[in-house]
């Protein structure tokens, strides 16, 4: 019926379409690193992987202006709340993604101060693997996210979002 | 024959406002689009390519998402000014384009179409009166926003914005020695008459306009209010969505404000170049609007390498270079041109 | 005097002062893997910091290592022990300093002698809970403030104790 | 009539603060006031984890600590143990740990050249420095498989020998990478923006810095020449003669002259190592099981941020009964509020940037 891969992308679609696709093309990461996965998240945009091509270069610094959080390093339980709170500052059509394992799982860290993995912070929508997951790693999970943003129905699911 | 009296009356002039509210949005577009592929080549980069043909949707997807961002108001914020701000920014730069001419007026079937909405004595004086209430924009804004960053973004915009109106100020008086009016296409007509450019008659006073003007635009090296590494994101830091994108479409519209004042004051709006050499005769057939936008894009692009190249100034630096070098080489190139202008 | 110094001339004579100055107050000294050690009561322990710093020209502070020796110690000696890690810049001479220290007991601060101890004592203060007097500020360097316990006693956990995140 | 001073919160997310540093700024309009670092956001627990690992596992663990030159932290951590083991590494495996350890000094100071630019606004030089980071990176790839957490060492000496590929790709490198920071140098030096930002800025004096236990970079920045990899020769650096650059203002442009210069010497240190590269064996014979007897050491070695040092206690088994890391970026950063203090606001980001902190190995 909406095949993600529409031909068309701005003359022919539903409302539903046009939203995602321009949400999908225009995903602004917020400039925030904690540990050694914010190098690797850097160097993806860096001249050689070029994360701009996908037009997701311009790192907001302010969660006001993000759409992506990229939760790239170990979370510890002091960042916690921040984290949280930056995620609730995030305008609402806002995307998680877990970069790495400390992020997905507290990775190579089961001590007294590491969160065992953000999700039980904030939800989560894709999660990478890796320490640190390589550039094309991220690529790759940022390009799973891009397709579930277009399967996504923004005017339908906007209640649900907070449900989540 | 005249054309029917609706078509003059009612049709052009609301084709030139929805023309005129086109023209810098349609600027400001392609501008979004040429900083970031000109930014990226400049880094060794490719910049964002994959949105429509070579990624030249990628302003139209920004725009359209901020369109559906959810609209965040901060709860101490002073909700009045918070909302007015963005306004306050954008209008005043998209009303000064009713005064910006085009291009030469031409006549179809005995009607005169001017390439401008508006055609005033004091034209100059209009738009630069717009440009500076743009600032109002950004010190409410920041102030409204009932934050520590915001706050000082405010601060240093308006000590920056009042230190560089002086002098570009004063080399808009050097321009009007020449040109003895402030009306924008009598001067370019004076241009045209006198066949030279103001540029090459006032080197000094092009030089002093175009580093004020970077600095009015709130562009690097001059971009403290905004300064990312320092102020998270200067006085926009709380604004989201619709309202960031005012701000964001604002200071693109500014920068091409600011380029075609250059244009029109220095470089002979849509004159074509070297008008007394006969063998470039053939290049008065190119209609006057496309040479006067190959000039603004050029010093567009000049925005963009300047952007791309130098490091931030300090903020004392930057009123340093205002107060004690801008201003008084421009206030010396006044008195200076006005000696040789009666003199000579 | 160690025998086998004889061949660190340098070290022997840094060795042979403290001797002098000290006496009996120096409870031990080793030489192992080329790295002079010396033990020191608590009470001397600012003086022979002073004399270290002042009369011998170890004026930077490298490092300071808390130690807990629960499971190791000999009888009768404190629980925890505060290593000193000193070095002299031009002949690259370095020195460690040992004291022993029970549980509960508090340390002089030695950051009036050496400023980079300032961080370095609130870091075992919160990674052992071993008390500096006359320190500026001792709270918590990384846990925060509320956290209880520390973490790098023996008997606390790995995976700490609130699982509550 | 009070002036009220703003308290300015810079961090824990914050642009220009490299990581999870959390500063407490006491700030009147512009000018510094006070300036408190806040730590801990970043601290896993690592000394905790050690003493309940084996001596092998705890190799790659020290890879995540300062995580722009992980194979430093490997050096530093696998001679402490071998020293504390007595093991002598054959030299053919010195040698190429010294190969690695160069190389990952040029990519921590390229990383740092980048940020440290993109502070002060020149966001192009951020890209630049990537770039020609990239070129290390692909050596570390190609030899050990990792870019960033390279895991390129053992106990007793490195995993892989130098195959014909890997020393290619190094030989690129240290073609490519001269022209690329000239490039960038062009950029920086002599820009009068810079200086202005730099000359004068963040002064700290070679008292204070002994004092403060400021080590590397910074240190021969404010004029004292201590470098441990020629004062205290450890892997056969004596075998190689590089110059240590030092400076006397130690303001924030010496430090990155300082920093540049080093990348110069980095060059020619791992281009000698490469040339006379001895042949033999690269790894010495380490039991599986490593059970080191009781004793206790502390050696430190010349890490791209500062004198980077290891305190192991060993009780006889197989685990360590005490591994202290002494952390440069740490002390480092400890004089922070003695540089800014009476600077702008705008400075206490430059000076920051100049010291080249990484919270992974403040935090511990």
């Amino acid at each position: 019926m909406n095949s993600p891969e529409d031909k068309h992308p701005f003359i022919l679609t539903r409302l539903d379409q046009a939203i995602t696709w321009a949400q999908k093309n225009s995903l602004w990461p917020l400039g925030s690193g904690l540990a050694c996965c914010a190098i690797e998240m850097i160097a993806t945009a860096a001249a050689r992987f070029d994360i701009a091509r996908f037009g997701m270069e311009l790192f907001r610094a302010s969660p006001r202006q993000a759409d992506l959080f990229i939760v790239a390093g170990t979370l510890t339980r002091k960042m916690a709340p921040i984290v949280r709170r930056l995620w609730e500052q995030m305008p609402d059509p806002k995307w998680v993604v877990a970069m790495g394992n400390c992020a997905v799982g507290g990775g190579p860290f089961p001590t007294y101060s590491v969160v065992q993995g953000v999700d039980r912070v904030i939800p989560v929508d894709v999660y990478i693997a890796g320490c640190p997951p390589s550039p094309q790693g991220l690529l790759h999970g940022l390009m799973i996210l891009q397709k579930k943003i277009s399967l996504s129905h923004p005017t339908k699911d906007i209640g649900l979002r907070h449900a989540r | 024959m005249t054309a029917h009296p609706l078509v003059v009356d009612f049709l052009i002039p609301v084709l030139k406002i929805a023309a005129v509210i086109l023209y810098p949005l349609v600027m400001v577009i392609v501008m979004i689009w040429m900083e970031r592929r000109v930014v990226a080549l400049i880094q060794g980069r490719l910049g964002p390519n994959r949105v429509g043909f070579e990624g030249i949707l990628q302003p139209a997807a920004d725009a359209f998402k901020l369109f559906f961002k959810e609209d965040i108001i901060p709860r101490q914020a002073d909700r009045f000014l918070f909302n007015l701000s963005p306004v306050l920014v954008l209008v005043s730069s998209l009303l000064a384009f009713c005064f910006i001419p085009l291009g030469e007026s031409f006549r179809i079937k005995g009607y005169t179409l001017t390439l401008w909405v508006a055609e005033s004595p004091v034209g100059l004086l209009l738009v630069l009166g717009l440009s500076s209430i743009g600032v109002f924009g950004i010190i409410f804004g920041g102030w409204a926003s009932n934050s520590k960053y915001p706050l000082m973004g405010a601060l240093r915009s308006v000590v920056q914005i009042l230190s560089y109106e002086i002098p570009l100020g004063m080399t808009v008086l050097t321009v009007i020695f020449f040109s003895r009016s402030i009306d924008l296409v009598a001067i370019v007509n004076h241009q045209k008459d006198a066949r030279i450019w103001f540029g090459f008659l006032l080197p000094v006073s092009f030089v002093v306009f175009w580093i004020s003007g970077i600095a009015e635009t709130n562009r690097a090296p001059f971009d403290l209010p905004e300064a990312e590494s320092e102020l998270v994101a200067g006085y926009h830091t709380e604004y989201s969505g619709m309202k960031f994108a005012f701000f964001y479409i604002a200071e693109y519209a500014h920068m091409v404000l600011v380029s075609s004042l250059v244009v029109i004051l220095f470089f002979g709006g849509w004159l074509p170049p070297f008008p007394n050499v006969a063998a470039l005769a053939f290049l008065h057939r190119i209609p006057g609007f496309l040479w006067y936008l190959a000039k603004i894009m050029f010093f567009l692009y000049l925005y963009v390498w300047i952007r791309a190249t130098l490091p931030r100034y300090r903020f004392d630096a930057l009123i340093k270079l205002a107060w004690k070098w801008l201003i008084p080489l421009s206030a010396l190139n006044l008195v200076a041109v006005a000696v040789l202008r009666y003199v000579l | 005097m160690l025998d086998d110094l004889k061949d660190a001339p340098a070290l022997k004579r840094v060795e042979e002062s403290l001797r002098r100055r000290f006496g009996a107050a120096l409870l031990a000294a080793s030489f192992e893997k080329g790295e002079l050690q010396f033990e020191a009561a608590r009470e001397t322990l600012s003086g022979v910091l002073e004399f270290l710093k002042t009369g011998l020209g170890f004026e930077s502070l490298t490092d300071m290592i808390g130690l807990d020796l629960v499971a190791s110690r000999p009888e009768g000696a404190g629980r925890f022990a505060v290593l000193y890690q000193l070095y002299k810049f031009p002949e690259a001479l370095r020195v460690r300093l040992r004291v022993a220290v029970d549980d509960g007991e508090a340390l002089p601060s030695v950051t009036p002698l050496f400023r980079a101890a300032d961080w370095m004592e609130r870091e075992v203060f919160d990674m052992f809970g071993i008390r500096f007097e006359g320190h500026p500020g001792l709270t918590r360097i990384y846990l925060p403030d509320e956290f209880e316990g520390f973490p790098l006693r023996k008997d606390f956990p790995l995976e700490g104790r609130e699982r509550g995140l | 009539m009070a002036f009220k001073t703003i308290d300015l919160n810079m961090g824990p997310q914050h642009p220009s603060t490299h990581g999870v540093l959390r500063l407490r700024l006491a700030v009147d309009n512009e000018l510094v006031l006070r300036v408190e670092p806040v730590l801990g956001y970043l601290h896993r627990g690592m000394e905790k984890l050690w003493e309940s690992q084996t001596y092998v596992q705890a190799v790659p663990l020290t890879d995540r600590l300062d995580y722009l030159a992980s194979l430093s932290n490997n050096l530093a951590y696998i001679l402490a143990v071998e020293k504390l083991m007595g093991l002598e590494v054959p030299k053919r495996a010195q040698y190429i740990r010294v190969i690695l350890a160069e190389l990952q000094r040029l990519a921590s100071h390229l990383a740092w050249l980048g940020f440290m630019a993109n502070d002060i606004g020149a966001m192009s030089v951020l890209l630049y420095g990537f770039e020609a980071r990239e070129g290390v990176l692909d050596v570390f790839e190609a030899y050990s498989g990792g870019r960033l957490t390279v895991h390129g060492m053992r106990i007793g000496g490195v995993p892989f020998d130098l195959d014909e590929r890997v020393i290619g790709l190094v030989r690129r490198a240290l073609d490519e990478i001269p022209r690329k920071v000239a490039d960038i140098e062009g950029l920086l030096s002599q820009n009068r923006i810079w200086l202005h930002r730099t000359e004068g800025i963040g002064v700290l004096s070679a008292a204070d810095a002994v004092a403060y236990g400021v080590t590397g970079p910074a240190l021969r920045a404010s004029g004292v020449a201590w470098d441990i990899r020629r004062d205290v020769p450890y892997s056969s650096y004596g075998d190689f003669d590089f110059a240590v650059p030092v400076f006397g203002h130690g303001d924030v442009y010496d430090r990155y002259l300082v920093r540049v210069e080093e990348i110069r010497q980095s060059l020619r240190i791992a281009g000698q190592a490469l040339e006379n590269l001895p042949p033999g064996d690269f790894r010495a014979r380490v039991p599986r099981v490593l059970k080191i007897p009781p004793g206790e050491i502390f050696h430190s070695i010349e890490a791209p941020k500062g004198e980077l040092g290891f305190y192991i206690r060993s009780d006889g088994s197989d685990k360590p009964e005490r591994v202290k890391m002494r952390s440069p970026s740490f002390l480092n950063l400890q004089a922070l509020e003695l540089m800014c203090k009476e600077n702008l606001f705008s400075d206490v980001v430059g000076i920051l940037g100049s010291l080249d902190v990484v919270l992974g190995e403040v935090d511990k």
